[in-house]
């Protein structure tokens, strides 16, 4: 496509303004946006949620009417493959169904529910050759193939057979794009392509988007909230903000010099990995608007809150005739850590490595099969389900979903009451006093207190959440991925208010993230698992500044640094697929053992599996 | 000519669901049965026996009947064919006997049975009935579409336990009748053909049969006289306006007949508070208040027998106070103000008696106890209008009437767990109808002695449902037995009727004729009441 | 910008206003609102079932208020005007007989069509409402114990095959015969026959609510606010009443409206076979039964009840269709 | 797959012997006499011994251990017996109606053509009409043809079959003579002729039920493609350039029909019970008429071996509904 005129942008939008009819009037989705996209470029355009990020991209494919959209201004002018020009905008579906798929192709946001589930991944990369190609079966799943080895995906013959559930998330995204890519399109949009999957896998998918835009030409609009992800792809950013274009530029321009207080603000709010290179203790983000009062470090104490020795849970896996266990999920394995008083310990590591379910087997909310916890002193393990109902009191969780972890049907108030109501901490009047009291201290207005969750925006519930958490004055609370799903400028506020939380109340984090950055933030110590062990474990600066173990190190390479001028080269990444850690009834792994590197760093020699 | 009239269509609502009356003894069952095999001997559509396998009617004054009236000797007609070719004889007649008289077979014909001692076969064509005691009237056994002659050869293996084994036999009787089975679907439909060695080579005139079975009256009605589907419908137990808008349908018209059938209320003369338990229903407790004449005559009084007829049978109904309303010479007909009501006449009846409303709430008293009184029957449209009506009036009078019907499978049968049978009566007044079969009333008058009361002690069987107990009539009913002279026994019966009436046992309602409907193409229907309905069968015809 | 102080701490006070609003929540913009309100929002626009609500209070009221107006004995028989026409049908044929004394007629006893309809109607819609009331009960009891107690579903669910499998008419029959006596003792001939056709309606009817339920507990339960719940020691029962029941409501009420109409029409079948009710209290169902050998000639005697029937289940059926949207917080917040 | 059903399969053994138990003592114990149709001029003497011989007077364990074994031991033999021409059950006892005198599988056997025919295509008619029905109005949600589709639906679902049966027979056989009031169930299909006239009777019941289940299964039918007309893949595929045809009728309606898929399933054991009220307003013999007439006779082997043949088909096709499900929706696999 390099011969085509260099000169002309491939698409340009003017003045785009998307409406949406909903059932309370006249929703805008899309105010006023304008921007172009030249041959072989990439333009990320960032902005936090809702902001209108998809609707410009969907209008651009017209599908934003099969949602209820409705384009109610502007051109969308595109550039054919022959040479017309023509504003999409007026195009009707017949001659929209021969661009779309062809010369623009998209990569949807969620892998995960993107692929059809009932037909085969090869049927599903096929259809949209034999339109637009009229290629026959044969040679459609020939090209599919071709497709499936230039995404890189392991297996690719084997692929073609399987349905989408059988892939994990990373290969189903490069099922996604290669789907994208089967015409190869001049215009790829990728919508968010890479904001469910883990960093290993983020980093892959960002490089060979980056080749394959690099090898075939084609132009990338590129949408995301990740500021560090733009920072790796973009050549020009263009920044929304509710419906808006706020600004538009070069990635250095944007990075370096940003105009709009809402960028400004926006960049502030992003934790960058290496800040907080050289400091021992975590200290809360400086936010845009905060003034100027410097952050101050949280020390905590030495005094142990949490000790965990041994750990193990395991998943039984039932089959045969007789439902029997036949082979166990090996999710957590041998896991020993302590936590202190007043300070943060996280767990890092790649989905599915057992973070989630450490977490939980400490709350005894997942029976451990073995292994010893002392939360301040008492031995969590020997309690009855009437003790452990009492010890609950003293460690509480938030969960990584605020959409999914608050009931529906209930009023705020009522969910933050439940836990007082349960153990009868305070009775009459002075509940809602209590729940009064909580609101404030996680900064919601007491207003709040009579709505539903869905009246409330993800970092407001995510609050709430907090605000139930500590209504039993705990002592411990393990985040399981407490700020993951949410937008970088509330992800910053609600990090800080944890911290400011911990200072005051001396509360113990266990905080559960795949988020290198958010975990430099906020940690005292750090560890590190894979496949249901810590590879490595220590104080957060001696793991971050000093990685030991070969994973943690991949791991360290694979984050993306939110500075134009750091970007990661393909060669860097050597990710070697994560083995299964389902093992048949009997066997028995060996213990962890340790070697320690520097005071409280302790690498595990053992084999680990990576 | 044989076969020459195509195909005649019957609808019976209730489908036959065998084919072989003994086992079964369910109308529709005897009556489909009734064109494949038949007796030695009918009735006719007048009530008057004829002979139909034999050549003339056995009597004392013939010789057929000795004097002691101990032993009956039929005259098989010479000649005739089973319709598998093969000739009837003597031992036939003699088998069906020993068929239904096997105490393991739970032959459904058993009573007919039962009051013979043996039955010879001096050659192939005479069969001598001896019975055990001098019986007077001796037309039971081998006469009638209840008791037919099966062939032995077919049925000689399923004799005892092995009768309900035998289903081929069941479904495909050999018979001497005008048609032979096809295809038996049973509760469904019946396809027959025309016998080939049937007895009159000119008959039947229809080549087939269909005879379907299942549905409703309403809707056989339709099938025959609105729609023309079918050619003869049997037993339309409709409101007669409903009838009248069927018969307007121009395709077909009803026929009435009318036998002994009575729709009568029974009175109970025992104490049936449930709460007396099980036992102390076998010690007979008087009514509170139903043996007091003034109350039964005064609730008779309150009907109007003849509003009865026109709302619930119209032409297939008649007005009548006996308990024996056919044959017309044992019926009582004389019965005081039968056909008018007289609430008034009841209300002064009830306060001469003394019997008043002493406390205020419109219902009168006697001793105490208040007229309140539950009136149950079986679920049927017509019955529940007369429930109604029945109820006004008696409400009328100044009693307290609930009224409650229970499904016909759980009033008629003998379920002894069962609190609902119309034999335990745990209620206070009951309606429903009954008949007998032939013309002699001599056994159904037996129906109200003294030891025929049900008692948990019999399982609660037992005809006297009432529990009517009176000397007097148990004597008369003894005299009836040994009497022979025709004109005595009806006088007897008549007497008999008259005290059930009077004394307080029953309240005859309605005495009910058979409606059936026939296509106004088919000939030769000749409605019987006394026999099955297809009695004559052979006869019919397509009009042309 | 919110007048809430709390709402500005975090961003505190020296950066421009844009950038502090940009780093803010968004507070919903309108006001907040009771739920019943938003509940009642939502289903107003569902125009199926504003009729279903209009049409059932209608029906409701009038099965109840109705006799008090039009005092007419429905048994009461007036056998000198059966048979009588609806007044309407002089409109077009004069010679009908008809009378104000008998506005829709009267059947074959005389018995006034308007005052069965209407005493025929409490006595349907009480065994509708009783009936699917009782059997919501049993199918969400059994279908959250089955769904949320992972030991008792398997038996729970073949309990429901055995149910499925029960014949409803000898169950009837046999109901009759152990319990009328001691109903008819404690509630009256009526009522006793009334507790037991609801029993047996609900307990043969019960079966789809809780798979249903059953299915979403199943789904529910592995939601994160369950767990959160047991997290802060929220015991089963409280887990159970405040965290699933809401939350299946909206399958409940749609078994609910089904339910309704199911049982009035088993009851109506039930009458049409004749088991039910004594004779002389009418039902829709019995009037219906009744009249069916006389559609051609009376019409309005069947289309009465029937149309009586139809509607009120339509409406019914509407109005669960409205409630399950009205209910579910995901088509509410839209 | 294999393992999970034929442990459902085995599982369920125990299971129906149970139901069958819990059905036989429910009978046992409900009033009702087979001797209730016998006239009243059989005295009850008589009845008794009748009584005696249809094997009454035993205990009702003793009745319910040879209904057993009868139904799991004689009666496959008989079935065996018929497929190869042996002779094993040669002289047992099967399970023999009360009214009849006759084996109740035999009448069972005969019945089933009428009701397939008459149950089974309202059944396949009412799928033909439902499945479009609902995709469509799914697709043009809240256009006039879904309103009007959902109104007829819920019309079809309020009315009872025994009020629209005689309609139709007034409208359609009396008035206007188009279609027989009364089926005729010993018609045999031969040629083109003879079907027309099956056609005719067929019509009206036919069109009772299918009203009724189209109502039901054409709800079914949109809920699940609103559900997934919604779903991210959908855009997907549009995303490719296929044409709406394909994307609704392919990519929609293939993941729409893994749950209608199983209600359709679920329903069949319905078809076999047959439809009392259907089949006995126009006299259609089939397997519901039978179960009416048998309870309402009191034959308890004919209630009986038909109530659990209902119950065997209701567990059946729970078991088949989920095999189904699983093999329909490739991301559930059992074990
Ligand atoms: N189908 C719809 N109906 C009504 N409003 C819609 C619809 N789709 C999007 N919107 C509105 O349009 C606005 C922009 O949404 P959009 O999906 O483009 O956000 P986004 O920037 O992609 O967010 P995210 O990062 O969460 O994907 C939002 O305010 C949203 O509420
Ligand atoms: N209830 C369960 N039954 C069986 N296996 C389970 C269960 N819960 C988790 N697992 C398995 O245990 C392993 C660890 O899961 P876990 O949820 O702890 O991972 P994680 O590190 O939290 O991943 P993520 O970042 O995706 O949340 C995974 O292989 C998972 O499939
Ligand atoms: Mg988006
Ligand atoms: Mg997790």
């Amino acid at each position: 496509m390099l011969d085509s005129t260099p000169t002309g942008p491939i698409a340009k939008i003017e003045n785009l303004r998307v409406e949406f009819e909903t059932k309370n009037g006249t929703v805008v989705g899309v105010e006023d946006v304008s921007f172009e996209i030249g041959p072989g470029e990439t333009v990320c355009v960032v902005g936090e949620s809702g902001s209108g990020k998809s609707v410009s991209s969907l209008s651009l494919m017209r599908l934003i009417e099969y949602g209820g959209g409705d384009i109610a201004g502007g051109r969308l002018i595109f550039d054919r493959k022959d040479g017309g020009e023509i504003d999409l905008a007026e195009a009707d579906q017949s001659l929209m169904r021969t661009i779309r798929g062809n010369e623009i192709g998209m990569i949807f946001q969620e892998p995960m529910t993107a692929l059809n589930p009932v037909f085969t991944v090869g049927r599903q990369l096929t259809e949209g050759l034999r339109i637009h190609r009229g290629m026959s079966k044969a040679e459609a799943m020939a090209e599919a193939l071709k497709l499936l080895k230039e995404v890189r995906i392991p297996e690719p013959e084997r692929r073609l057979h399987q349905y989408p559930h059988e892939l994990s998330g990373g290969m189903r995204q490069r099922v996604v794009i290669a789907m994208a890519l089967a015409c190869k399109p001049r215009l790829l949009i990728a919508d968010e392509p890479t904001t469910a999957l883990d960093v290993t896998i983020q980093a892959e998918i960002l490089a060979l988007m980056d080749r394959l835009k690099r090898e075939t030409g084609t132009a990338v609009m590129f949408i995301t909230h990740d500021m560090a992800v733009v920072a790796q792809m973009a050549d020009r950013v263009v920044v929304m903000f509710r419906g808006n274009k706020v600004e538009e530029g070069t990635v250095e321009e944007i990075f370096e010099r940003p105009q709009h207080p809402y960028t400004q603000a926006l960049l502030a709010a992003v934790p960058k990995l290496g800040e907080m290179t050289g400091k021992d203790l975590p200290e809360p983000m400086r936010l845009v608007g905060q003034g100027d009062h410097a952050p101050e470090p949280i020390k905590g104490t030495d005094d142990v809150l949490l000790k965990v020795e041994g750990l193990t849970t395991r998943f039984p896996v039932k089959g045969g005739f007789f439902r029997r266990t036949v082979a166990n999920v090996h999710a957590v394995e041998d896991v020993s850590f302590t936590l202190n008083k007043g300070q943060t310990l996280s767990l890092v590591g790649e989905s599915g490595c057992g973070k989630s379910t450490a977490g939980r087997s400490i709350l005894r909310l997942v029976e451990p099969l073995m292994g010893k916890v002392e939360l301040d002193g008492k031995d969590v393990m020997a309690l009855s389900a009437a003790q452990l109902r009492e010890e609950r009191r003293e460690m509480q969780m938030i969960f990584q979903d605020p959409f999914a972890s608050l009931n529906p049907q209930l009023p705020l108030a009522d969910q933050v009451a439940e836990p007082i109501h349960n153990y009868k901490t305070e009775t009459g009047s002075a509940v809602m006093d209590k729940v009064a009291n909580l609101f404030d201290r996680v900064e919601l207005p007491r207003s709040f207190m009579r709505r539903f969750p869905h009246e409330l925006s993800g970092g407001q519930r995510q609050r709430i959440a907090i605000a139930r958490a500590l209504a039993l004055n705990p002592k411990l609370i393990v985040a399981d991925e407490a700020v993951s799903a949410l937008d970088v400028s509330v992800q910053a506020q609600v990090v800080n208010l944890m911290m400011e939380l911990q200072a005051d109340l001396g509360l113990g984090y266990l905080f559960i993230s795949h988020d290198m950055a958010v975990v430099e933030r906020v940690s005292h110590n750090v560890g590190v698992m894979y496949l249901g062990r810590i590879v490595e474990i220590g104080p957060r600066r001696a793991v971050f500044e000093d990685p030991q173990h070969a994973y943690t190190r991949a791991l360290m390479k694979a984050v993306p640094i939110a500075d134009p001028r750091r970007r990661k080269s393909e060669k860097d990444l050597n990710f070697k697929p994560i083995p299964s850690p389902i093992h048949p009834v009997g066997y028995a792994p060996g213990p962890s053992e340790y070697r320690e590197v520097s005071p409280g760093h302790f690498v595990l020699v053992s084999e680990s599996g990576y | 000519e044989r076969g020459a009239d195509g195909e005649v269509k019957i609808i019976y609502w209730q489908a036959p669901s065998i084919l072989n009356p003994f086992l079964s003894g369910g109308t529709k069952d005897v009556e489909s049965a009734s064109m494949i095999v038949e007796p030695l001997a009918r009735f006719n559509a007048a009530g008057e026996i004829v002979p139909w396998l034999v050549d003339e009617i056995p009597t004392v004054a013939n010789g057929g009947i000795t004097e002691d009236l101990k032993q009956i000797t039929w005259k098989i007609t010479p000649g005739l064919k089973w319709s598998d070719g093969s000739d009837f004889t003597s031992e036939d007649v003699k088998f069906t006997y020993e068929y239904c008289s096997h105490p393991e077979g739970g032959c459904a014909q058993l009573t007919k049975f039962d009051p013979i001692e043996s039955v010879e076969t001096p050659d192939a064509l005479t069969v001598v009935v001896n019975f055990k005691e001098p019986t007077p009237y001796p037309y039971t056994a081998f006469v009638g579409g209840e008791s037919p002659i099966l062939q032995k050869a077919q049925f000689e293996a399923c004799v005892g336990a092995a009768a309900s084994t035998c289903t081929e036999q069941n479904f495909n009787p050999i018979g001497t009748g005008p048609f032979v089975v096809d295809e038996f679907k049973p509760n469904d439909v019946i396809t027959m053909s025309a016998n080939p060695n049937y007895r009159d080579p000119a008959k039947p005139a229809f080549a087939k049969v269909t005879f379907k079975g299942g549905g409703d009256a309403a809707a056989a009605g339709t099938a025959v006289m609105e729609t023309g589907e079918f050619d003869y419908a049997w037993n339309l137990q409709l409101a007669p306006d409903v009838i009248a808008e069927m018969e307007a349908g121009g395709k077909g018209k009803p026929v009435a007949g009318f036998g002994p059938l009575l729709e009568r209320i029974e009175i109970n003369n025992t104490n049936p508070d449930p709460a007396l338990g099980p036992d102390e229903r076998s010690v007979v407790r008087p009514h509170p208040f139903l043996g007091d004449p003034a109350v039964y005559k005064a609730m008779s009084m309150a009907i109007d027998r003849a509003l009865l007829v026109e709302v619930g049978y119209g032409q297939a109904g008649r007005v009548t106070c006996s308990w024996v309303p056919a044959p017309e010479a044992f019926a009582y007909n004389d019965a005081p103000g039968c056909d008018v009501q007289d609430i008034e006449g009841a209300k002064k009846m009830l306060d001469d008696a003394g019997i008043v409303d002493t406390d205020g709430d419109g219902i009168r008293e006697k001793d105490g106890v208040p007229l309140s009184i539950l009136y149950q029957t079986s679920t049927n449209a017509v019955r529940q209008d007369f429930q109604a009506l029945i109820k006004d009036w008696w409400e009328q009078i100044g009693m307290e009437v609930e009224l409650r019907n229970i499904d016909g499978s759980v009033f008629f049968g003998g379920d002894p767990g069962s609190p609902d049978t119309f034999q335990k009566f745990y209620a206070d007044v009951e309606m429903y109808a009954n008949t007998f079969n032939g013309t002699d009333p001599q056994s159904y008058l037996g129906n109200r002695l003294c030891d025929k009361a049900p008692t948990p002690a019999s399982q609660w069987q037992g005809e006297n449902v009432s529990r009517f107990c009176d000397p007097e009539y148990d004597a008369l009913h003894a005299e009836l037995t040994k009497t022979s002279d025709i004109a005595e026994r009806q006088r007897i019966g008549r007497e008999l009727s008259k005290m059930a009436f009077e004394r307080g046992s029953i309240i005859p309602i309605v005495h009910r004729g058979r409606l059936s409907a026939h296509s106004n193409t088919l000939g030769g229907v000749d409605l019987n009441v006394w026999d099955s309905e297809l009695w004559n069968v052979a006869d019919w015809y397509r009009i042309k | 910008m919110t007048n809430s102080p709390q709402d500005d701490v975090i961003v505190a006070s020296t950066a421009t206003p844009t950038a502090i609003e940009a780093l803010q929540d968004k507070e919903p913009l309108a006001p907040p609102s009771s739920r019943s309100r938003d509940i009642w929002d939502q289903f107003r626009k569902h125009k199926g079932a504003m009729f279903g609500l209009w049409f059932l209070t209608f029906i409701t009221l009038a099965v109840l208020i109705g006799p008090y107006i039009w005092q007419v004995d429905p048994q009461k028989l007036d056998i000198r005007n059966k048979d009588m026409r609806p007044i309407y049908t002089a409109l077009w044929d004069s010679g009908a007989k008809v009378g104000w004394n008998k506005p829709l007629g009267s059947d074959q006893l005389g018995r006034d069509n308007l005052a069965q309809i209407l005493a025929g109607g409490r006595a349907s819609m009480a065994v509708g409402w009783a009936a699917m009331l009782l059997s919501l009960l049993i199918g969400t009891a059994v279908g959250v114990v089955a769904g949320y107690f992972r030991k008792l579903d398997s038996l729970l669910m073949r309990t429901t095959d055995l149910f499925l499998a029960l014949p409803i008419l000898p169950l009837l029959l046999l109901a009759v015969t152990l319990f009328r006596q001691p109903l008819r003792v404690a509630f009256g001939p009526e009522g006793g026959m009334f507790v037991l056709i609801v029993t047996i309606i609900a307990i043969t009817s019960w079966m789809p609510t809780a798979r249903i339920v059953r299915g979403d507990v199943l789904a529910i339960k592995e939601r994160e606010f369950v767990l959160a719940a047991r997290s802060i020691g929220t015991t089963n029962g409280k887990i159970i009443r405040r965290h699933l029941l809401p939350n299946v409501l909206s399958p409940i009420m749609v078994s609910a409206a089904l339910g309704l109409a199911t049982a009035i029409i088993t009851e109506s079948a039930l009458s049409f076979l004749g088991v039910g009710f004594p004779s002389d209290f009418p039902t829709w169902g019995k009037m219906l039964a009744d009249a069916v050998v006389r559609m051609e000639r009376f019409p309005e005697r069947v289309l009465l009840p029937g149309v009586a029937i139809s509607l009120t289940v339509l409406s019914v059926n509407y109005l669960g269709d409205g409630l399950r949207d009205a209910l579910d917080p995901r088509i509410r917040g839209r | 797959m294999l393992a999970f059903a034929t442990r459902r399969l085995i599982l369920s053994i125990p299971t129906l012997i149970f139901i069958s138990f819990i059905i036989f003592m429910l009978l046992q114990l409900a009033p009702g006499d087979p001797m209730a149709q016998v006239p009243l001029t059989v005295p009850p003497e008589v009845k008794e011994k009748m009584r005696q011989a249809l094997g009454l007077g035993e205990p009702p364990l003793v009745q319910y251990w040879k209904w057993l074994v009868q139904v799991f031991w004689i009666e496959p033999q008989v079935l065996i017996d018929h497929i190869f021409g042996t002779s094993f059950a040669a002289g047992d006892l099967r399970v023999i109606s009360w009214q009849t005198r006759s084996p109740v599988m035999e009448i069972v056997i005969q019945r089933i053509p009428q009701t397939l025919w008459v149950v089974g295509v309202a059944y396949v008619v009412a799928i033909l009409i439902a499945l479009p029905i609902g995709v469509y109005s799914a697709y043009r949600q809240y256009s006039v043809f879904d309103q009007a589709g959902t109104f007829v639906t819920m019309i079809g679902f309020s009315i009872p079959p025994f009020f629209t049966g005689p309609l139709l027979i007034v409208i359609f056989s009396v008035q206007l003579g188009w279609f027989p009031s009364i089926y005729d169930t010993t018609h045999v299909v031969n040629d083109w002729e003879s079907f027309k006239v099956q056609l005719q009777q067929m019509v009206m019941p036919v069109m009772v039920l299918a009203f009724q289940i189209t109502a039901q299964l054409s709800r079914y039918m949109r809920a699940s493609m609103l559900d997934n007309l919604n779903q991210d893949y959908v855009r997907t595929a549009r995303a490719k350039g296929l044409s709406e045809a394909v994307v609704v009728n392919v990519h929609v309606l293939r993941n729409s029909m893994i749950p209608v898929v199983t209600v359709i399933a679920l329903g069949i054991p319905s078809i076999f019970g047959g439809a009392i009220i259907t089949e006995s307003v126009f006299k259609v013999n089939g397997i519901g008429q039978l179960l009416l007439t048998a309870l309402f006779a009191n034959d308890l082997p004919m209630v009986m071996t038909l109530t659990f043949i209902f119950a065997v088909l209701i567990v059946l096709f729970n078991l088949i509904a989920d095999v189904l499900y699983g093999l329909l929706d490739p991301r559930i696999r059992y074990d």
